[in-house]
């Protein structure tokens, strides 16, 4: 039967492994920097349309991202950059994405919202609230269908439970048992809604019930948190074939997208600031001091890096040229048929 | 007159049928606390309370549903679709629901609502994003479809749209809510169902409706230069849709170009066709040519984006094309 | 917070009120009375397209209906001729829809599947599995906007809990707390497919926990263990302005629709055989005889009453004109505007 | 050659093409235990087992999903609906799922599936079961929209739909299951996109697709009784259109009328008119004429459906009007 438990965020999981750490505090980092220079280049008129950063929420995609073999998949909503970078994909291909340039990894068909890259199994990047879960239930059902050990980790917002897209697809996947991680990123605000004034109960991990599902809540702003509640919900999938519904508290530290203000009418700053002293990388980069796994050079050492990296996807994605006007007319349907 | 934007109009619309009959209310996603997606309905909260302006959790399925229900026991809701993309998950409601409610309840049922929100593309939101639907809504009897295109139509009709004992759908457009125009002070309503002529010329006649309509007077106003003069027939509403005033204009100038927003098959464009050909058959002296978005998904790149979409400079080549100007 | 509650079934919950109780069978008698009729008319062509009868359930419309007021109000899905009679919808004005006449309800526009009448409050007869359980929320707000202390009855199969429309609807119901029962008929099929094989979880009522509703089970072929379960909700709905969600369990004694056999791929006749045994009509007609509240020749009586108002349904139906041509295009709109 | 019905050419297609790939399954309500709503997918789970004849709860949205889900890593989904009236509630993921991921993912992903079921009305199934969705489908790009009228059709096309890599819309019909055609025993494929001439003639042309095949053969014969003689344009694939197929025909016969299911309104047949116009505009003796369900839901009472439907002596009084008689 389904049960639930609540992960104690204290104790590290990956206690002792100092390139663990910092491996999981580059790929936080990374994310960071990055978006922060998408803003910028947002100001700046260089990218356009809907853009939805994941500021705050790094331990998220990164916990989860860093347990995964290379042939498992993952998906995502609109708010991907975070995750596509945590999985692996270059900063190069999404900046260029980003700046609508021909190489952007959907070669500018997509931008922002419609990060994708088969390559690494990496499945978007999806503009419909609730969209991409049956498409990720779809994958947990190709997996059994061919008796493979691959998990799909489904990544979306809390809203995303209220959508009858949600109930549909996690009725299927605790029916038939499929090897899915639904991961609820709760950072308690849909747009300017908060999830007390969206759903009827407020310990979202609870609607797992209703779907015979394993389920369980953890802290968001502790990647250790999130690593030990996702390996257990991983393994669960990869051996036993059972799905997992895991709500992660989290917040966000900008504003919705780009056009949205950081805190005012839905919420108000003294919550935000509260937020921030949990800022994960913060966190994880206080236990690594704490531990003397890594020192402040190192840190800054790290950072120039990381930075120089984002520059460098910056200056590849403003030289990459526009897509030819031909493009337009490619890949609406595939020619050839089997 | 003052000179205001779409957005205000709308929200004047609505601020005044909500103060003129209580059985308004305005329900959807954001529309109370965060004052609207794209604040059409600013203010609103603060002046009606939490029961009349609610807010709803993403569940575009079940708020239309909701909709149609309170409207069947007499109360007259205003559903925000954030934008008509998100629709498509409800559009079982406005189908199955809303459209054929009187007519399943043979006269018992009407469903007096409006559903409203933001249609068609905006600038770079790509594939998920960019969707014009008025040719879908078009096609089902039993409700109407609304498309104005300035601040004057928008207000006028959107009265009338609350007034009416029927459903009605409402589209308005991101990248109109910013234009301004003249909007009287004084209560007015327009008629749905009734075209405008927003220009008048006699050497081809453009139909159109919604966000394409300034297009068509800028592609108007390009062309006199060249002494050349276009009826611009603002269909405004597309169900039911004007045909006498296609006619009568088509009957005098002989040459038709559709300009819309939305994809090419079975669009809005090809039934002004078929009334045109139909009625108009000796009049013709050129076949009418349809301006329309490229068959594709709306791409995000700013060049792809600008290319896909019909724009002044494609309405132009499409009326010289009927004029057989090269 | 939400409770959940089994209701025992076997106290008479209205002992000692004979009238009641004959009323009670009297209801019941007629909608089998008249569904017999019909699946003899359809045999015969006189009836088309699709016609679910609801025979082996009568004991869930008449319990649930018969505590109702008259501005209280009622909605259901295509199989709707029970709630009908039971809510009081004349059996000629119901025939004669069946018919396709035009002094049928809805004047031969909607048949079987569309069943209203707007004096009654009676709100449909829907075709879309799941679709008028949002409509049924929305009755409920407009009661809560008016202040209002009306109920609405939603009854659905229990294959609709697992539709999006279902969530989308309880979710706001019970975040808004609107005075709303939705009553699920549990006959164990949604066509060829039993409830396990659709649902992640069997003991359906269990759902309601997602929506933070009070929520109970009760015995479907038990007119008193009905009435009971109902009365609870309904008390709720009205003074407390809250919904419930009530699993009801029973069972259809015929096929889905008239051109699905009775027993066979998906059900065993044994199966069917074992409910039988309790039918709704001889529990409560035992129970009345035991407490000589009904004798044979009161039985008698009744059914011979309820056999000649069938007939006359039929009659009528058959006497009542086609609807003139020109209705085709009548309500399409209402010209009226306010 | 076997002559069997359009049920059996369907089914036939389906274990044919699931024999042949394993990566093809069947999804959706009561296909498996049941055997199909309407027998279509019938002995396959015994054949196939229950991992590729799949039974799903009541979610139209949610297995359309899976179906997008399981094509885009590899599998050949067929997703059937039980009949296309459901499939309204599952839109949203064949319009911004199927039909634009290709697109979206810059042609990385893409959707090879089939979404299937019967469509339009049947017999006094009423508004909600009784509608025809081919012009909303062929309005939308990155998808096919295949219309099999006969068996012979039915399974040829539907082999091709499988083993097309694009995520394809196939119509079926309740009406037609029945109906009896010869099928060959041998293996064939019938591309899709290309129109039939279902039957010579040079006084009119008729385009149509799907169930109004029957209903233009049939008017075919009883004009050819009075000496007028039609083409029959089977377009079988209402998008892409075989726009080649319709002009050489109207350039032969220089009359046209357009028979379809569903509404008027942005429907098919205003697409075809729009094509026809448009390229044959100097051949044209008279208005295209099209011949439509009457704008209202559907009714039950049997003389009204009768009345609301297309039907023969409605498509011969449209040719006769077409070819100028009374
Ligand atoms: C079906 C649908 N409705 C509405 C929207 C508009 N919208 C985009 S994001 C969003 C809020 C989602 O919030 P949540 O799921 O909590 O994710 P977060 O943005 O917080 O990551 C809304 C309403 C949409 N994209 N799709
Ligand atoms: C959205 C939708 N999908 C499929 C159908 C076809 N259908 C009609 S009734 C039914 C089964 C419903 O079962 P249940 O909800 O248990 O009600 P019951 O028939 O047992 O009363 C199905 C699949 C439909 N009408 N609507
Ligand atoms: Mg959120
Ligand atoms: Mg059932």
């Amino acid at each position: 039967m389904a049960k639930q438990k609540k992960v104690d965020g204290k104790q590290p999981a990956g206690s002792g492994d100092a390139e663990l750490h910092k491996s999981l505090l580059h790929s936080m980092l990374l994310q960071r920097r990055f978006e922060e220079r998408v803003a910028e280049a947002y100001a700046l008129g260089k990218i356009g349309g809907f853009c939805h950063l994941y500021i705050g929420q790094e331990a998220v995609s990164t916990g989860s991202l860093s347990l995964l073999r290379p042939d498992d998949y993952v998906i995502t909503t609109y708010r991907d950059h975070g995750q596509a970078l945590a999985r692996g994909m270059t900063p190069r291909s999404i900046m260029a994405e980003l700046f609508g340039r021909v190489d952007g990894c959907v070669h500018g068909k997509g931008g922002s919202m419609h990060l994708f890259d088969r390559n690494l199994n990496f499945m978007g990047g999806h503009g419909i609230v609730g969209g991409h879960v049956p498409i990720a239930t779809g994958v947990g059902f190709a997996i059994k269908y061919r008796g493979g050990d691959q998990v799909m980790i489904c990544f979306m917002g809390e809203s995303v439970v209220n959508t009858g897209a949600f109930h549909e697809a996690l009725n299927m996947a605790g029916l038939w048992k499929l090897p899915v991680v639904y991961v609820i990123e709760n950072n308690r605000y849909g747009m300017g809604t908060s999830l007390e004034r969206a759903s009827a109960i407020h310990d979202i991990y609870e609607r797992g019930a209703a779907y015979n599902m394993n389920r369980a809540q953890c802290d968001g702003q502790d990647v250790f948190a999130v690593r030990e509640a996702m390996a257990e919900a991983i393994e669960r999938a990869r051996t036993e074939q059972r799905p997992t519904l895991l709500e992660v508290r989290t917040y966000r530290f900008m504003g919705h997208s780009m056009s949205d203000a950081v805190s005012g009418t839905y919420r108000p700053k003294a919550e935000l600031e509260e937020w921030q002293k949990r800022d994960p990388i913060v966190l994880l980069r206080t236990f690594m001091h704490e531990r003397g796994e890594i020192d402040d050079a190192g840190v800054q050492a790290m950072d120039d890096e990381v930075k120089a990296v984002v520059q460098d996807s910056w200056d590849f994605a403003d030289a990459s040229p526009e897509p030819p006007l031909e493009a337009l007319y490619e890949d609406v349907l595939v020619e050839s048929t089997t | 007159m003052p000179i205001i934007t779409y957005r205000d109009a709308l929200n004047q619309a609505l601020r005044e049928e909500m103060q003129r009959d209580d059985r308004v209310f305005i329900m959807g996603e954001e529309v109370a606390v965060y004052q609207g997606a794209y604040k059409v309905s600013k203010g609103l909260l603060q002046e009606f309370g939490e029961m009349r302006v609610v807010d709803t959790p993403i569940t575009e399925l079940g708020f239309a549903g909701v909709g149609v229900g309170a409207a069947m026991v007499g109360l007259r809701p205003v559903i925000e679709f954030m934008t008509w993309n998100f629709a498509v998950l409800a559009l079982d409601q406005v189908l199955n629901a809303a459209a054929k409610m009187l007519y399943m309840t043979g006269g018992q049922y009407n469903v007096p609502m409006v559903f409203r929100g933001p249609n068609g593309a905006a600038l770079q939101l790509s594939a998920q994003h960019s969707q014009a639907f008025e040719s879908w809504l078009a096609h089902i009897p039993g409700i109407k479809v609304v498309t104005p295109g300035t601040p004057y139509d928008a207000k006028g009709l959107l009265k009338s749209a609350i007034r009416d004992d029927n459903p009605i759908c409402f589209l308005e457009g991101e990248m109109l809510y910013n234009n301004k125009g003249e909007v009287p002070e004084e209560e007015y309503l327009i008629p749905i169902g009734v075209a405008d002529l927003k220009r008048e010329g006699d050497h081809a006649t453009i139909v159109t409706n919604g966000k394409m309509v300034l297009v068509a007077m800028k592609a108007a106003d390009e062309l006199a230069k060249e002494g050349i003069n276009i009826d611009v027939v603002d269909l405004r509403t597309v169900r039911p849709m004007d045909v006498e005033a296609i006619k009568a204009s088509v009957m005098k100038t002989n040459r038709c170009v559709v300009l819309e927003e939305g994809w090419e098959l079975c669009g809005i464009g090809a039934q002004v066709v078929d009334y045109v050909q139909r009625d108009c058959f000796d009049y013709l002296d050129a076949p009418v040519i349809r301006v329309h978005q490229a068959d594709v998904p709306m791409p995000y790149a700013k060049n792809l984006e600008r290319h896909a979409k019909p724009d002044v400079p494609k309405t132009i080549a499409a009326v010289k094309k009927v004029m057989y100007i090269d």
